[in-house]
C-alpha cells in the first residue's frame, strides 16, 4: 500500500523535484520542466484543499517521528489559504515568465532567463515549505531558503540599480534572520521543543521567552517590510525583473506574515498585550499612509506599484490589535486581514505584469510616457485598472471582503480610528491608480501620438496580468466557500 | 393568484444575466447577438416582478453570503426600473446604430443594468452595496460616451460625486451592519432606530444616497450628466437610478420606528425647497434635457416630503411608503417618456409625425404636471394623503405647499414642451420605428396606466376629476400661455439663464477667487514674512514645504546606518518594554 | 556562575558586538564578516545548552542545528561575498551607495523646483 | 548641507552605540535568566537511537529524526551555487593564482595532500554514523583539497556542464529520491524502514560528501566553471 496519496508533501516535493532536470538542462528545458511542475503543484495544493475540507486538518510526521523528536508538517485552512495563493500566482507568474524576455546575456544555460526558472522554483518550495511547516526550526529554514532564492532573483539581470538593490535586500534578510534565529535558540534553550504545538503548550510568561518573542517578531516584521522596517523593499520590488516583483511583492512578504500569525496567535497569544497589538497596528497605520503618500509622488509605474506594497502590508498588521482585542469580532479582523493578503497578490502581482509588459512595450516606465498605451496594449490596461479596483477594496473585488471585514472588526471593537485609516488608504489608492490611469488614458492634447517601441508584445503577457487581476476581481465573490475553507482550525473558538 | 419562485439561479439570472452578453462583447463573432440581446437581458428582472407576488428571499454563496430576494416595496421599484432598461435598451439600439462607441456604450448599459437591478434585488448590506457602487461607477462610462470636452467635464464632476457619495456610504454601511450584527436589510431600520450612533448613521445616509437621489444642493451631478450622456443613457439616469438613492433611503433609515420628528421635519424642508428650485433653476434653462434635469431635482424633492413624513410620524408609514411606490413608478415612466421623446422630437420629419410627437409630449408632460386622471394626479393625490398625518398646523400649509408645486411643475413643463417641440424645419432625419416604437409604448404606459392599476388605485384615478387636482394645472397652463406671450413680444429680451450646475459653479467660481486671493495676496505677505524671519529664505521655504520635507525623510531612512540604528531602537525599545513592564 | 551562564553571557554579548559591526561598518566585507560573528554567538549558546548538565550526555540536537545553521551560514555568506564581487565591478567600491535609485528620481525633482 | 550630513552622521552613531550596549546589557540579562537545568530532547533522543541505524545520536538526528532539515539545508547549499552562478561573475585570474600556479613547491604539495584528504574525507564520512563525524565533515576536507587543486591551477575547469553539474546534484537527487521513494512503501515522508535506516543513511551520506565537497569548492571560485572554461581557453590561444 503506497502512500502517494497524501498531499500534504506534494507541494513540498514536487519543486524540488523540479529543480534537478532544471539544474541539468538548457534554457528552453527549463521553461518547460517548470510550467508542467507549476501544473502539477497545482493539481496538488488543490488535492489538500479538498482534503483539509473534508477531513479537517492534516498532518503528517516527517520521518515517521512525531514531535518532539521528528518535525511535523501541518495543514490548516490558513495554511492550504497560502498554498493556494502560491499556487495560483506562481503558476500565472510562471506563464507570465515563459514570455518575457529577461535582460542580460549568457548562453542558453547560463543566462538570466535560464536562471530564474531554478530559483523560482527554490523560492516556491520555500513558501510551501513555511506553509507547511509546524516547527520553529523548519520554519527558519525555509525563510533563510526563502530569502537567498528571492535575493538572487532580484539581481538576476545585470543592473546596477538591482544589484545595489539587492545587496541592501540581503542584509536586511540577514538581520532579520539572524534575529530570528536568536529567538528561536532562547526558545529551544528554555522550553526545550521545537515544535510550535507543544511550544505553545509549555511558553511561559518569562524573560526569555519575551525578549525570544521579541526579537522574532521584529526580525520578520523587517521581512515583511513594517514601516519602518521598509526601506529595503521599494529599490528591490522596483529594480527587480517583471515577474521577481510579482513573485516578491505578491507572495515574499506574505510568508513572513504568515510567520507572525501563526507565531502571535497560535504559540503565545498570551504575549499579545494590548499594548505590544496597538504598537503593531499603529506602525501598520503609518505604513498605510507613508506608502500611498509616496507611491502618489512617483514618477515611475514600477516604483509607484513597489511604495504601494508597502501601504497595503501595512493593512497586513492591523489584524493584531483589530483581532486581539475586539471579542466575537476578532474572527472577522482576523479573516479580514488573511483576505487581505490573498487578495493583494492576486492584484499586485497584475499590477506588476501590466506595468511590466507597457513598461516593456515602450522602452521606458515613466508615467509620462505612459499616454496611448491603452490602445495597443488593451488587456494589460484593463489588468491595470481590474488590479487597482482591488487595491482600493471597491466590491466584488477580494480587497473589498479583506477591507470590509478590518473595518468591520474596527468599528465594531471601538477603534474607530483604524476604520479611519483604512478608509484614509483607501482614498489615497484610489488616488494613485487613477493617477496611473490618466496618464494612460488622458494624453495633453499637444502631445504626439507615442509609437510603442516594441510593439510586438506576446500575448501571454497580456493575458497571464489579465487572469491574475480578474481572480483578483473574482475572489470576492468567492468569498463564502474561502472563508469557511479558512475557518478550519482557525485559532479563535466558536466557529 | 400566487406563484412562489425560489430557485437560485433564477434569481442570480436576473442580476447576472447582463454581464453575459458584456462578456461576449469583446468576442468579435459574437458582438452583433450580443448586442441584439442587451436590452433584454433585464427581462428575467421583469419577469421576477411580475410573477413573484410573496416575499422571497434566496441565499447564494457569494460575497459575505449573498441574499435575493423581493419585499413588495422593492417589487415596484423592481418593476419600472426592468420595465425602463427595456425600453431604453430597445431605444438606444436604433438611437446609437452606427455609432463607433455603440460596444462600448452596450459594456457600460450592460454592467450598469446589472447593478440597478441588483441593488434592488439584494437581500443584504454587503451585495446591495456591490451592486450600488457598481451602478454608479459603470453609469460613468454612459455619461462620457460622446467624449467631447464638456461631457468629459460632466464625467468627471459625476465621477467625484460618486466617489464622494461611496466615501459616506461605506461608514454608513458597516456602522449599520455592526449595530445590526448581521448583513440582513430586514434587521437594517431597527439597527439604525437603536443605535447610539443614530445621529452619525442617518446623517451619512441622507447625504450618501443624497447625493444619488439628487437631494438639494448634493443634485450638482445631476444637470450636468443628464444632459451629456446619450439620450437612452439620460431616460435611465433620471427616471430609475436616481430612484436608487431614494430606495436606500427607505431601506435604511428608521421608517415607522420612533419618531423622528427633527429629522421628518428637516427632510420635508428639504424636499419642498428642492421642488420649487428645482423649477426656478429648471424654467431659466433653454436645453430641454437640462429642464428635464431640473425636473427631476424637483419632483424627487416631493418625494423627499414624503420620507420626511414617514420619519416624523411612524403611524403614517404605510402611508408615506405608498405615497413614494406610486410616485417614483408615474416618475420614472413619465420622465422616462419625456427623456426618450427629446431624441424622438429631434428625428421629426413630416407634419404628421410632428402631430402625433408633440400628442404624445403633450400627454407625457401633462401626467408628470398631475393633469386631472392622469398618473401624476394619482401619485399627488396619495401624497396629499400621507401628509394629513402630519399634525395639524404642518398639515395645511404642505397641502397648499404641494399644489403650489403642482402649479410650478406645469409651468416647468409649459417651458418643457416649448424648448422640445418638434420643428420640421430643421434638417429631416429618418425616424425609425426602432425609436418612435419604444417611446410609444412608454407614452402608453404614461396614459393608459390607470387602466393597469389594481382596482383600489382606480378608484383614487377617478378621485382626481376633483377640482383640487385641476385647478393647478390650469393655473400653470395659463402662466405658460401669458409667459409664451411676453416672451413673444418684441420688446421683452429679458431671458435669465443660470447655468447647469448651478451652486457647483458658485462654488467653483468662490475657490476660484480664494485661490486668487490666495495668490495675489497671501503668498506674496507670506513669502516676504518668512523672508524678513529667516535670511536664507529659499531655504526656509524649502523646509516649510511638507511634502518635500517627508520625501527626503524617506530618502534619509534609505542610508543603510540610519535603516539599521532604526531597527536597533525597535529592539531596544522593545526590550526595554519587555523588561520594565 | 554556572559554565553554562558564562558561555550564554558572553555569547549574547558577542551577538551585541556583532550587531554593532553589522550596522555601524559601510564595507560591505566587514558586514559579512559581522553577520559570520553574529551567527556563531547563536552557535555558541546552543553548544553550551547543549550540555548544561555535565554529568549526563549532551543533547545532539542543538549539535544538528548548529550544522544546520553553519552550512546555511556558510551559503549566504558566499553568495554575499559574490555580490559584493559585482557591486565592486559595477561601482569600483565596496560599498553602498547611498542614495537609492528610486528615491533618486524624486531628489531630482525637487532641484528642478 | 555637509554639515547637517555630518551632525545627522554623527547622532545616529551615538544613538547607535547607546541602544547597542543597552540592547547587549538586556540580552545578557536575559541570559542569566535561562534555566540552569537541562530541557533539550536528549532525553528523546536516547530510547530511540536503536531504531535510527546509526550509533552516533548527531547523525541520527541530523538524517533520521530531522532529515527533512537537512534536506533543505542541502537544497540551500545547492540553491546557493544557482544564485552564485546566477550572478555571472566575470572570471578572474589573481595575482595569487599565478603565482601559485608558477611554484614548483605548492604543485607538489598539492599531489602529496590531496588524495591524502580525500582518503580522511572518506573516513569522516564513514565514522560519522558512529562518531564524531559524517557528510558535512566530509565534505568540508573535500572541498579543501579542491580549493588547493583550483589555487594551483592543476585541474582544467570542464567544459562540458553536465558531468559537473550531475556531482553537484547528485547527493540533494537521492536524498529527495530516499525521501519520496519511502511514499511508496507506504511509509512517511523520509521513513526509512529500520533495517535499511543503515545503509541508506550511508549511501546519502556518502554522496552528499562528494556534493558538499565540489559545491563549496565551487563557490569558492564564484563562477560558472563552463563558461570560466571557455574563456580560459580563448585567454590561452591568445
Amino acid at each position: 500500500m503506497d502512500n502517494l496519496g497524501t498531499w500534504i508533501v506534494w507541494p513540498i516535493l514536487l519543486p524540488l523535484i523540479a529543480i534537478i532536470p532544471i539544474f541539468l538542462r538548457k534554457r528552453s528545458g527549463a521553461a518547460n520542466v517548470s510550467l508542467v511542475t507549476a501544473a502539477a503543484i497545482v493539481l496538488a495544493v488543490a488535492g489538500l484543499a479538498r482534503q483539509v475540507l473534508t477531513n479537517g486538518e492534516q498532518s503528517h510526521a516527517v520521518g515517521g517521528w512525531d514531535a518532539p523528536l521528528g518535525i511535523m508538517l501541518h495543514a490548516d485552512g490558513l495554511s492550504v489559504f497560502m498554498l493556494m495563493m502560491t499556487a495560483i500566482v506562481g503558476a500565472i507568474t510562471s506563464i507570465y515568465a515563459a514570455g518575457y524576455r529577461f535582460q542580460g546575456g549568457g548562453d542558453s544555460g547560463s543566462s538570466s532567463g535560464y536562471f530564474f526558472w531554478p530559483l523560482s522554483m527554490f523560492l516556491w518550495a520555500a513558501l510551501n515549505v513555511l506553509f507547511l511547516a509546524a516547527d520553529i526550526f523548519n520554519l527558519y529554514i525555509g525563510l533563510e531558503l526563502l530569502s537567498l532564492a528571492a535575493v538572487a532573483l532580484v539581481t538576476l539581470e545585470r543592473k546596477r540599480d538591482a544589484t545595489v538593490a539587492g545587496m541592501r535586500y540581503l542584509l536586511a534578510s540577514f538581520l532579520g534572520s539572524l534575529a530570528y534565529l536568536l529567538g528561536v535558540a532562547l526558545l529551544y534553550t528554555a522550553f526545550g521543543t521545537l515544535d510550535l504545538e507543544l511550544l505553545g503548550a509549555r511558553i511561559q510568561p518569562d524573560l526569555p521567552t519575551a525578549v525570544a518573542i521579541m526579537l522574532i517578531t521584529l526580525g520578520t516584521a523587517l521581512k515583511t517590510a513594517l514601516f519602518p522596517l521598509h526601506f529595503w523593499l521599494p529599490p528591490a520590488h522596483g529594480s527587480a525583473p517583471t515577474p521577481v516583483s510579482a513573485l516578491l511583492s505578491a507572495l515574499v512578504v506574505k510568508a513572513s506574515f504568515y510567520l507572525l500569525l501563526r507565531l502571535w496567535f497560535e504559540v503565545f497569544p498570551a504575549a499579545l498585550t494590548p499594548a505590544i497589538a496597538q504598537m503593531l497596528g499603529l506602525l501598520g497605520a503609518i505604513g498605510i499612509l507613508w506608502g500611498s503618500f509616496l507611491a502618489l509622488r512617483q514618477h515611475k509605474l514600477k516604483a509607484l506599484v513597489a511604495f504601494s506594497t508597502v501601504a497595503q502590508v501595512g493593512y497586513l498588521f492591523l489584524l493584531f490589535p483589530l483581532a486581539s482585542t475586539s471579542a466575537g469580532w476578532g474572527v472577522d479582523a482576523w479573516s479580514g486581514g488573511v483576505y487581505h493578503a490573498f487578495a493583494h497578490a492576486c492584484a499586485k502581482a497584475a499590477m506588476f505584469m501590466a506595468a511590466g509588459t507597457l513598461a516593456y512595450a515602450i522602452g521606458s516606465d515613466q508615467l509620462d510616457h505612459l499616454a496611448g498605451t491603452f490602445q495597443h496594449y488593451p488587456f494589460s490596461v484593463t489588468a491595470l485598472t481590474l488590479a487597482g479596483v482591488s487595491l482600493m477594496g471597491l466590491p466584488p473585488s477580494g480587497g473589498f471582503i479583506g477591507k470590509w471585514l478590518l473595518l468591520n472588526s474596527a468599528l465594531a471593537s471601538g477603534q474607530w480610528w483604524f476604520a479611519l485609516v483604512i478608509l484614509t488608504g483607501s482614498l489615497l489608492a484610489t488616488g494613485y491608480v487613477t493617477m496611473v490611469l490618466s496618464h494612460i488614458l488622458l494624453r495633453p492634447p499637444d502631445a504626439a501620438p507615442i509609437e510603442p517601441r516594441n510593439t510586438r508584445v506576446s500575448f501571454t503577457l497580456e493575458f497571464a496580468a489579465l487572469l491574475l487581476a480578474l481572480i483578483a476581481l473574482g475572489l470576492g465573490l468567492a468569498a463564502t466557500p474561502m472563508l469557511a475553507l479558512l475557518r478550519i482550525g482557525m485559532p479563535f473558538t466558536g466557529y | 393568484m400566487t406563484i412562489t419562485l425560489t430557485h437560485p439561479a433564477l434569481w442570480l439570472s436576473a442580476v447576472g444575466l447582463p454581464l453575459l452578453p458584456a462578456l461576449l462583447l469583446p468576442v468579435a463573432r459574437l458582438r452583433s447577438p450580443a448586442q441584439l440581446l442587451m436590452p433584454w437581458a433585464a427581462a428575467p428582472a421583469l419577469g421576477l416582478a411580475l410573477l413573484v407576488s410573496q416575499e422571497v428571499v434566496v441565499e447564494l454563496p457569494l460575497l459575505l453570503g449573498m441574499r435575493l430576494g423581493l419585499i413588495p416595496l422593492t417589487r415596484v421599484f423592481l418593476l419600472f426600473t426592468a420595465l425602463l432598461w427595456i425600453i431604453a435598451g430597445v431605444y438606444a439600439q436604433s438611437y446609437l446604430a452606427g455609432d463607433a462607441g455603440f460596444r462600448r456604450f452596450c459594456g457600460f448599459y450592460l454592467l450598469t443594468m446589472s447593478g440597478n437591478l441588483g441593488l434592488i434585488l439584494a437581500r443584504d448590506l454587503v451585495s446591495f452595496y456591490f451592486f450600488f457602487t457598481l451602478m454608479g461607477l459603470a453609469a460613468y462610462g454612459l455619461v462620457i460616451h460622446a467624449g467631447t470636452a464638456a461631457v468629459q467635464r460632466a464625467g468627471r464632476i459625476y465621477l467625484i460625486l460618486v466617489i464622494l457619495g461611496e466615501a459616506f456610504l461605506l461608514p454608513a454601511m458597516l456602522l449599520t451592519a455592526v449595530a445590526a450584527g448581521t448583513y440582513n436589510l430586514e434587521a437594517v431600520p431597527a439597527a439604525v432606530a437603536g443605535s447610539a450612533q443614530r445621529p452619525l448613521i442617518m446623517g451619512l445616509l441622507l447625504i450618501g444616497f443624497g447625493i444619488k437621489a439628487g437631494a438639494l444642493f448634493l443634485h450638482v451631478w445631476l444637470p450636468l450628466a443628464h444632459p451629456a450622456a446619450p439620450t437612452p443613457a439620460s431616460a435611465i439616469l433620471s427616471g430609475t437610478m436616481i430612484k436608487a438613492g431614494l430606495l436606500g433611503w427607505l431601506l435604511f433609515l428608521p421608517l415607522g420606528e420612533p419618531a423622528l420628528p427633527a429629522w421628518g421635519t428637516f427632510c420635508m424642508v428639504a424636499g419642498i425647497t428642492a421642488a420649487f428650485y428645482g423649477v426656478v433653476v429648471g424654467l431659466t434653462q433653454s436645453h430641454p434635457k437640462s429642464i428635464l434635469a431640473y425636473s427631476s431635482v424637483s419632483q424627487m424633492g416631493l418625494m423627499t416630503v414624503a420620507l420626511g413624513v414617514a420619519l416624523a410620524v411612524p403611524t403614517a408609514r404605510t402611508l408615506a411608503l405608498s405615497a413614494i411606490m406610486v410616485y417614483a413608478t408615474h416618475h420614472a415612466l413619465a420622465k422616462g417618456a419625456l427623456f426618450l421623446g427629446v431624441g424622438v422630437a429631434d428625428h421629426v420629419s413630416t407634419s404628421r409625425q410632428r402631430l402625433l410627437v408633440g400628442v404624445g409630449l403633450l400627454l407625457a408632460a401633462l401626467a408628470l404636471a398631475g393633469a386631472p386622471l392622469s398618473s401624476g394626479a394619482v401619485a399627488k393625490t396619495f401624497l396629499k394623503d400621507a401628509t394629513y398625518a402630519v399634525s395639524d398646523p404642518w398639515s395645511a400649509r404642505l397641502s397648499l405647499l404641494l399644489q403650489l408645486a403642482a402649479v410650478a411643475t406645469t409651468l416647468l413643463m409649459g417651458r418643457f414642451l416649448l424648448a422640445v417641440w418638434p420643428d420640421t424645419r430643421k434638417p429631416a432625419h429618418h425616424l425609425s420605428p426602432g425609436l418612435w416604437l419604444p417611446w410609444s409604448v412608454a407614452v402608453l404606459l404614461v396614459a393608459g396606466w390607470v387602466f393597469l392599476l389594481p382596482e383600489e388605485l382606480a378608484t383614487v384615478a377617478v378621485k382626481t376629476l376633483a377640482f383640487s387636482s385641476f385647478w393647478p394645472v390650469a393655473v400653470g397652463a395659463l402662466l405658460v400661455g401669458g409667459g409664451w406671450w411676453l416672451y413673444r413680444r418684441p420688446g421683452m429680451r429679458f431671458r435669465p439663464a443660470i447655468p447647469e450646475g448651478d451652486v457647483l459653479l458658485l462654488l467653483l467660481w468662490l475657490l476660484n477667487v480664494l485661490q486668487r486671493v490666495r495668490r495675489a495676496g497671501v503668498v506674496p505677505a507670506w513669502n516676504a514674512l518668512t523672508r524678513q524671519a529667516d535670511r536664507s529664505a529659499g531655504h526656509w521655504q524649502r523646509q516649510t514645504d511638507v511634502v518635500t520635507t517627508l520625501i527626503r525623510l524617506e530618502g534619509r531612512l534609505n542610508t543603510w546606518v540610519v535603516a539599521g540604528t532604526i531597527f536597533m531602537v525597535l529592539l531596544t525599545l522593545a526590550l526595554l518594554l519587555v523588561v520594565l513592564v | 556562575m554556572s559554565q553554562f551562564s558564562l558561555y550564554a553571557v558572553i555569547s549574547m554579548l558577542i551577538f551585541s558586538i556583532g550587531l554593532y559591526g553589522f550596522i555601524a561598518h559601510a564595507h560591505l566585507v566587514r558586514k559579512i564578516l559581522a553577520v559570520n560573528i553574529m551567527g556563531s554567538a547563536i552557535f555558541l549558546l546552543l553548544i553550551s545548552a547543549a550540555r548544561r548538565d555535565p554529568t549526563a550526555p549532551p543533547d545532539p540536537v542543538p549539535h544538528a542545528m548548529v550544522l544546520t545553521g553553519i552550512v546555511v551560514s556558510v551559503s549566504f555568506t558566499a553568495f554575499a561575498l559574490a555580490l559584493t564581487r559585482r557591486i565592486y565591478a559595477e561601482t569600483g567600491q565596496a560599498y553602498l551607495p547611498e542614495t537609492e535609485p528610486a528615491i533618486s528620481a524624486q531628489k531630482q525633482d525637487i532641484v528642478q523646483k | 548641507m555637509r554639515g547637517r550630513a555630518n551632525i545627522t552622521q554623527l547622532w545616529t552613531r551615538v544613538i547607535l552605540v547607546v541602544c547597542s550596549v543597552v540592547f547587549g546589557l538586556g540580552l545578557v540579562w536575559t541570559a542569566l535568566a535561562l534555566p540552569q537545568e537541562a530541557t533539550g530532547l536528549a532525553r528523546v533522543v536516547k530510547p530511540r537511537m536503536p531504531e535510527s541505524g546509526v550509533t552516533n545520536p548527531v547523525t541520527a538526528v541530523l538524517l533520521n529524526f530531522r532529515g527533512y532539515d537537512t534536506l533543505l539545508e542541502i537544497g540551500v547549499l545547492l540553491l546557493a551555487i544557482i544564485a552564485v552562478w546566477s550572478l555571472r561573475l566575470a572570471p578572474t585570474r589573481t595575482a595569487l593564482e599565478r603565482f601559485m600556479a608558477e611554484t614548483p613547491v605548492l604543485a607538489y604539495l598539492v599531489r602529496l595532500l590531496v588524495p591524502v584528504m580525500l582518503l580522511v574525507a572518506g573516513y569522516l564520512t564513514w565514522i560519522g554514523s558512529s562518531r564524531a563525524g559524517g557528510a558535512f565533515q566530509g565534505g568540508a576536507v573535500v572541498a579543501g583539497a579542491g580549493v588547493l587543486l583550483l589555487l594551483a591551477a592543476m585541474v582544467p575547469l570542464p567544459r562540458r556542464r553536465r558531468l559537473l553539474r550531475s556531482l553537484l546534484v547528485m547527493g540533494f537527487g537521492l536524498f529527495l529520491a530516499v525521501a519520496g521513494g519511502m511514499l511508496l512503501l507506504g511509509n512517511n515522508l523520509l521513513e526509512y524502514p529500520p533495517e535499511r535506516a543503515y545503509i541508506l543513511i550511508l549511501a546519502i551520506e556518502t554522496l552528499l560528501t562528494v556534493s558538499i565537497g565540489l559545491t563549496l569548492a565551487l563557490l569558492f571560485l564564484g563562477v560558472i566553471p563552463e563558461v570560466a572554461a571557455i574563456q580560459q581557453r580563448r585567454e590561452d590561444n591568445v
